[in-house]
């Protein structure tokens, strides 16, 4: 039994200076474990993510990072992440670490830390100037005279936290639709917070094993957090809010905007079932998509 | 039918060289288009593979990205992202990629990075995400940008995606698996890469477009093909597929 | 559109000499496809496969094989495989060739192999003596100072195969229950035939793209073969004839009782439909098992 | 009730030292026995992980082999083979792992491949399976097999999976990630190992069983505890568990 609030979830496993992954590949973005960790005013975190985002432009300008490693910054399908991008050309709230990959070399870290490798190889890199402002970016000679490879070391994050549709009360966590590296990063952290849509009963997991990405085993906490991944979807619950994403262009590209954003939105809000309550069932409403079912499959009865 | 814009003509062209191909990895917007022409016209049989994880897509609306939820309902497979780079991609079954870039120089390297110093850039571009990937193993990389002299450079401030490199074998000789960039669609002209000095090569004008204007856009001596082309206009058909079946609402305009 | 029959497919894609891969842990062995490379007369194939089960000790008792790539060779839950014992122990028809890894460095080469990579990674090996029998195990310095892993080069078969509980006409292909390595070994192999219980319309696929772990892409031919995994089972479809698994014991004991059991249930018939026909309906209904339905999930429709 | 076996002796001797135990990697037979009378006495929390790729099964009769349908219908999860060995196994998630073997020499090296010479081979046995991957990688190894002389031998024709190599710190300095054998259940005794020289030490003799009885299986001088012990007698509820609930055919009699 794992299921604790966000806020329990954020002050147990969250601390000043960590190393923090938050995945999701455009779907299922933790956006309400993102703000409950800037409203418990953390610190100096170095940020993970293959694709920062807006959330980790809020977080950024919230000053909780120190550094950020990622491989690719940009509001997809908008334009920029300008909070991120004052940090980074002007030293706006304050200086931000950068350590860059590309997508393969940060899912290729994570591997390395989920399969306790000391490293993991890939064929990118040769010919660009990554290795030049990444020394975690290096070269192997195959044994085997067949070739040479880039190789990344094991990233290891202190606390990954994912969302999914559904999870028992145990973490054992199916997800479907895009589904990222999300299994890699649970795998790979030293703590995990699962935040679900739904909890359900053991048996709806039981039913269809082979949707189970995320055993219970590696999972410390489990959040029912409906809506916790708004702005973004939830394959199946509800639509990207594109809205927001482009409202997002405007708020972010002044500091002060996006400031009273915060205040508004996240630090004025006891909690995401707030803002779920705040943002008015005419959202929510707008974002639900119709009906798509999978059909079933028979795992047959073997007695 | 309405004249055709500039635009429409970069998406017409990049879809007729996708003739025959089977798997395209493609981003959102001009190059997504290009595809769909091409499965209405000269690749019936070509399948879309998505940076977020999806094959065989058949959304009921225009995306608004790549991990757009209307991408994945009805697909024909979603994988993970270990997949889409070291199955799929590493995996070498991706047979044209389109990629775009701020910078591109002769040899058809790539820079998404910054502009400026790395580490004092005057403007923080996206970085890679999966380009550098992409470049590094698609078998054939079409590249499709707007023809400016900001972005045809004469040396790029840094190299995110790997194209001919200095030239000639160099990126054979490095061991970089994929083919490199083998076309440039503008909305002014077409490019292709010398087969022996892998140099970008100017080797179809749109019609009405000169080869000054062209040379004004790019910032060093673009080598011209010595059967210099002009590119075939839209035809009907193909500018009615566009606009009434992909593009209703005339974004790509 | 790639259907074809069991005969076409292994007369266009299984040459003498080749390696090839059939895959499937315990479940969806594709005995069918077995069977009709030994009515085919191949000859010198590498076989390739983690755990060689009834299958390759029939293949290499009808004299297919040269060498034999594997990582556990018994007969699962039973015992031994005698024929592929009489073939190593006293060279019984022939002698055959052994390149042995544990499971981890099976699956390693195959993954090499489907990524293209020029070596995997894997930690196994130290302190064993594998790497004295086996020169395609080596080790390499982490260049990060953290270590040494042991090392395996890739495997790319001429031919992988394996057996599904679906697919459409190109080959897209969805499996669920013990899915083993053969998603790797249908990206690592040049051709791949993949064998299912059930040709479905490209709607169902489409239904639950999730659970399609195959695209059509790297398949080159879909054979429709209800039972064609038997003896071995399908989840959901047919049950393990356990039964079967205890007689090969004995069977296969006898040089002259294997052969004649080939005589009888391999070259006796043209095809899986007379082997199907042949073991009498009352097997089926024997292996039949009772219903466990998956329920469903929504993947929303979004217009 | 019944007097118990030496089997049913070993497995719960194997159950017993399950306790607190979370994650167990087992195969079928009495390891897989010992860990459901584990779930059911000492370990509550235990959940076991097979090599075919299954998690927490709930099978509805006594699965044949560790790919046994009955063990996938109604699991919490399973996943491909890839993951088994690589994030399940050496991710470094499995406490504790099962293994037997042919032959196990006093520093609980493993030899399952050959009895004889490689090449020329008197018996050809199975081969490692996932053995050396488990015996790499878990936290700690519990052996169970029965004690008869031709398995304790003073030197393995081959070694399968590691153990604690040739003693001491050896396994460590060379960076063998699993902590190695920490246990060796058999029919009419109980092993560990020593803390310093990781030699294989005589800990427990089951009710009954003599020093000689055992001396006389095992191929070297084998080390006694200093307090040396006689194994608890199964309880009467571990052996109504273990034959009414987990063995009602007795197959493990």
């Amino acid at each position: 039994m794992k299921l604790m609030s966000m806020r329990e979830a954020i002050a147990a496993y969250v601390h000043d200076g960590d190393t923090v992954a938050i995945e999701g590949f455009t779907a299922c973005i933790p956006f309400a474990a993102g703000h409950e960790i800037i409203r418990q005013g953390r610190r100096d975190l170095t940020l993970v993510r293959l694709t920062p985002d807006l959330l980790f432009d809020q977080m950024i300008a919230a000053g909780c990072a120190r550094k950020l490693i990622f491989s690719f910054l940009g509001n997809p399908g908008v334009g920029s992440l300008h909070a991120i991008r004052r940090a980074v050309e002007k030293g706006v709230p304050h200086p931000l670490e950068l350590e860059e990959y590309s997508h393969a070399g940060t899912v290729a870290r994570y591997l390395a830390g989920a399969y306790r490798l000391p490293f993991y190889p890939l064929h990118s890199y040769v010919g660009t100037d990554y290795p030049k402002i990444n020394p975690n970016i290096r070269f192997v000679d195959s044994p085997f005279g067949n070739g040479r490879v880039a190789v990344v070391p094991p990233l290891n994050p202190d606390v990954g936290i994912i969302h999914a549709q559904r999870a028992d009360v145990n973490g054992n966590t199916q997800l479907w639709g895009l589904v990222g590296v999300q299994k890699e990063v649970a795998f790979a952290s030293k703590h995990v917070i699962v935040v679900v849509e739904e909890i359900v009963d053991e048996e709806v997991i039981r039913a269809d094993p082979n949707r189970t990405m995320i055993p219970g085993f590696v999972v410390d906490a489990v959040v029912h957090e409906p809506y916790g991944a708004h702005p973004s979807y939830v394959q199946g619950y509800y639509d990207r809010d594109n809205q927001f994403y482009l409202e997002w262009e405007e708020i972010s590209r002044d500091e002060a905007r996006l400031q009273a954003w915060l205040d508004e939105w996240v630090y004025g809000v006891r909690d995401r079932a707030e803002y779920v309550e705040k943002m008015g069932p005419e959202t929510w409403e707008r974002l639900k998509p119709g009906t798509a079912p999978s059909g079933q499959v028979d795992y047959g009865r073997y007695v | 039918m309405e004249k055709y814009t500039p635009s429409e003509m970069m998406i017409i062209a990049a879809a007729r060289a996708l003739a025959g191909v089977k798997t395209v990895f493609v981003g959102i917007g001009l190059p997504n288009a290009a595809c769909n022409l091409a499965r209405r016209t000269v690749a019936p049989d070509l399948a879309l593979i998505y940076e977020s994880g999806v094959y065989g897509a058949r959304p009921e609306r225009l995306p608004f990205s790549i991990g757009d939820p209307a991408l994945v309902t009805g697909a024909l497979s979603i994988f993970p992202m270990p997949d889409v780079f070291a199955l799929y991609l590493q995996g070498g079954w991706v047979e044209v990629a389109f990629l775009g870039a701020a910078q591109i120089d002769r040899f058809g390297n790539l820079n998404t990075t910054v502009i400026g110093d790395y580490h004092h850039p005057k403007v923080r571009l996206p970085g890679s995400g999966g380009a550098c990937d992409i470049a590094t193993h698609a078998r054939r990389v079409f590249i499709v940008t707007r023809l400016q002299r900001r972005r045809f450079v004469e040396r790029l401030d840094f190299v995110t995606s790997p194209g001919h490199l200095d030239g000639g074998n160099r990126r054979q000789e490095l061991g970089i698996p994929g083919g490199g960039p083998a076309l440039v669609v503008t909305d002014r002209a077409i490019f292709t890469f010398d087969d022996e000095t892998r140099e970008m090569t100017l080797s179809s004008l749109h019609p009405g477009v000169t080869l000054e204007e062209v040379r004004a856009e790019i910032g060093w001596e673009i080598k011209v093909a010595s059967d210099l082309e002009v590119t075939e206009p839209p035809t009907e058909e193909e500018l009615r597929i566009l606009r009434e079946e992909l593009d209703p609402q005339g974004i790509y305009r």
